[in-house]
């Protein structure tokens, strides 16, 4: 085994994670415990990122992902949901309409993306990827960042008017 | 990638050690289980119903509102990395940035969201 | 000087001549490297907490004129590995109840999320395990899997004891981390990276400490991070005389100690970011090289684990309401605050390029 | 062990495989927020996507992890809004099968 073979190792098990977690996500009767899985497969996809040399959007998918949103569907899961629920039917009448749907696409995927040559460029990562984001986030893209102050507003009414008890 | 390395190395080495000693204490302790210990504990008290209760809606909307500001944070990050490059421009944005957020508490607080009872 | 980054890289060596004797590449050679560094960690992580258990139970007996425990050891001082063989052949009792693999693996995800934080701290002079480009975002990151721990502990156990404690746990937790990152947020703008090894190398003397710089991050930083340990005056969580022992009452034998030792462990790392970020880290006030590095670090770490347990005997609980109110009315509102102040105060006395 | 080096295409593959695992979900999950959950698995899949895309074929422009950021962001307010609606759901029908909130269906 070489260095390379290395980092194809370290792709396959984080794919096998994040395809496994995924499939368990989908397919958990207890709700609780296709949560934790999410929280399993969104981890997997920061380490992803981690091999992809995208350092600080690993940190972020940690912080803002695990943090914030599994955490919220786990508060979700908790106050809506019960342990004996876990009895009751959990998919639709669709299933095999829908497996047969997601095998077509995931062909046609295939298909499409398998053989593409993309044209790859052999300039090397910047060292420093988070002093670059911040730079072009205050430069380049410096009006997205303003418009997300405005959907995060927007969000917060939203969530406070709708949640809130009256 | 190098860097983390190690972070997987803990990841699994500090995994392996809580589960092996969860394995030693199963492998020392004694195991005698009957119907009465192994009832969900209230006290002393027989169980009454299960852990079914209507829990306070409370909980969740401080939880939703712990989502926009935790994302609002995490997003200062990368701005505050490149801070003193950047100069002026770059606080005035900050300042335009929080000041937007900084309406949204305000108006969930005369909401009355961050009231308890 | 007693550097113990020599005696590491002598034993280090040693083994590298030993491994490559025996043909192993390197890359594997680096892996069980860092093996056996996450072993190595594991045990000083275990024995400071050892010795915080016993320093706890001795500084609440002093400050309540008791003596504490005095029985095994001098001053009772292995008291607590005692207390630790016991947990070990404690009967498990898992309740018919639970949901098995959530009951299970809540104590395992708390204590490793507590222990992975220690890859990315600074100990002393070249003590570093890896020193991350992203170390103070990692080790928010990381310290959010608590928030999940708990979680699975309330929902797993099927107990409204439990179920309640979580609720209130990860509603607490969750409040005060908002405040937390804003107030760190100040010393990565003055500091402008997030390596924590860097942001030590920053602070070489007693005047460059970033405490002097952030005061009010510093105040916000460190009530936050109390209520984030759950401790006094924001142990609501547990408030044994309404929850029982809130998240952990179905926990008993080593899960138990699991879920304990994460406890301390993460009152450890409070008081290590506080240290690192703010009060100059492992460097001595009077410059780099005065004294061991390590032995500055673990001082003025201690330091504040000791007002971490100061706290506990001098304040009242809080009410929960006045808890919550306290970390969205007050301490969010003063974080902003901060960053506008260090954004004005670096660009009126730094100057900006 | 083959010696291929991990490329562009490995990580797309995934990002697809991903993709449809989300897509089954969405169509077969009756929970509201076992939907929600598959919606964001499609999120990460897309930004595993972006940022292949940014690493391999833009690296020095880092368009990629901007946007993939950005998505981050967008799934947060949307995961709240949409949490906050569950809840109204909740309360007003007593149980969030997505199947049995049909009355605007005609």
């Amino acid at each position: 085994m070489t260095e390379i073979s290395l980092t194809n190792l370290t792709f396959y098990i984080l794919s096998f994670c994040i395809i496994a977690g995924g499939i368990f996500t989908v397919s958990s009767r207890n709700l609780f415990h296709s949560a934790v899985f999410l929280v399993f497969t969104l981890f997997s996809v920061a380490g992803m990122f981690v091999m992809l040399n995208a350092y600080l959007l690993a940190a972020i998918q940690v912080l803002i992902y695990v943090g914030a949103v599994a955490m919220l569907m786990i508060f979700g899961v908790m106050l809506t949901t019960r342990l004996a629920d876990v009895r009751l039917r959990h998919v639709n009448e669709q299933s095999w309409p829908a497996l047969a749907i997601c095998g077509f696409f995931l062909a046609f995927l295939v298909y499409g993306l398998w053989d593409t040559p993309f044209t790859v460029s052999g300039v090397p990562m910047p060292a420093d990827t988070a002093h670059a984001l911040g730079t072009l986030l205050m430069t380049k893209y410096v009006l997205p960042f303003e418009v997300v102050s405005l959907l995060l507003l927007a969000a917060l009414v939203g969530a406070v008017v709708i949640a809130k008890k009256d | 990638m190098s860097e983390f390395a190690a972070v997987a190395v803990f990841l699994l080495v500090g995994t392996g050690i809580v589960l092996f000693t969860f394995l030693l204490a199963k492998i020392i302790r004694p195991s005698a289980p009957n119907p009465v210990k192994l009832e969900t504990y209230e006290c002393g008290e027989t169980p009454y119903g299960t852990a079914e209760l209507q829990y306070n809606v409370r909980f969740y909307i401080y939880a939703l509102l712990f989502v926009i500001f935790d994302v609002e944070a995490i997003f200062l990050f990368p701005w505050a990395l490149v801070y003193r490059s950047l100069g002026l421009f770059a606080f005035v944005e900050m300042v335009i940035f929080i000041t937007i957020l900084v309406f949204g508490l305000f108006y969930a607080w005369r909401k009355g969201v961050l009231k308890w009872f | 000087m007693l550097e113990l980054r020599g005696i590491i890289d002598a034993i280090w060596s040693f083994i590298v001549g030993l491994l490559a004797g025996l043909g192993i590449p390197q890359w594997a050679i680096e892996l069980v490297g860092y093996a056996l560094i996450a072993v190595v960690m594991f045990g000083v992580v275990a024995v400071i907490v050892l010795f915080l258990v016993w320093w706890e139970r001795k500084v609440s007996a002093k400050m309540q004129d008791r003596l504490g425990p005095m029985r095994v050891g001098w001053h009772g001082i292995i008291q607590t590995i005692a207390d630790a063989i016991k947990l070990l052949q404690k009967e498990d009792i898992t309740p018919k109840a639970i949901d098995f693999p959530i009951h299970f693996w809540a104590p395992v995800v708390t204590f490793v999320a507590a222990f992975m934080v220690y890859v990315t701290v600074p100990f002393g002079k070249g003590l570093i395990v890896s020193d991350l480009s992203v170390g103070v975002l990692y080790i928010i990151a990381i310290t959010t899997f608590t928030v999940i721990g708990l979680l699975m502990a309330g929902w797993g156990s099927n107990n409204k004891y439990s179920l309640l404690g979580g609720f209130r746990s990860a509603a607490q937790v969750v409040s005060y981390e908002v405040p937390l990152s804003l107030a760190l947020l100040g010393v990565i703008m003055i500091s402008q990276t997030l390596s924590l090894g860097t942001i030590v190398t920053q602070q070489d003397n007693l005047l460059k400490w970033y405490v002097w710089r952030q005061p009010l991050g510093f105040l916000i930083f460190w009530i936050a991070a109390t209520a984030e340990c759950n401790r006094t005056p924001f142990d609501l969580p547990e408030a044994d005389s309404e929850l029982v022992a809130g998240f952990v009452t179905e926990y008993s034998g080593m899960k138990f100690a699991m879920f304990f030792l994460a406890e301390f462990v993460n009152m450890f790392t409070a008081s290590v970011v506080a240290v690192t970020l703010f009060f100059g880290g492992w460097m001595s006030p009077f410059g780099p090289d005065f004294g061991p590095s390590w032995m500055w670090f673990l001082g003025k770490t201690m330091f504040f684990v000791f007002v971490l347990m100061w706290f506990r005997w001098t304040y009242p609980r809080l009410r929960v309401d006045q808890l919550m109110g306290f970390a969205w009315k007050v301490l969010l509102p003063l974080a902003f605050l901060n960053i506008l102040l260090t954004g004005l105060g670096i660009y009126l006395f730094d100057g900006l390029k | 062990m083959d010696q291929v080096p991990i490329g562009l295409n490995h990580y797309l593959m995934l990002s697809g495989v991903l993709f449809t695992v989300g897509i089954f979900g969405v169509l077969t999950r009756r929970n509201a927020i076992a939907v929600l959950m598959s919606t964001e698995l499609m999120f990460n899949a897309a930004n595993i996507a972006l940022v292949a895309f940014s690493r391999f074929v833009t690296p020095a422009a880092l368009t990629g992890q901007i946007v993939a950021m950005f998505t981050i962001i967008v799934a947060a307010a949307e995961a709240t809004v949409a949490l906050a609606i569950v809840l109204l759901i909740y309360r007003s029908f007593k149980g969030i099968n997505v199947d049995r909130i049909n009355f605007m269906k005609w």
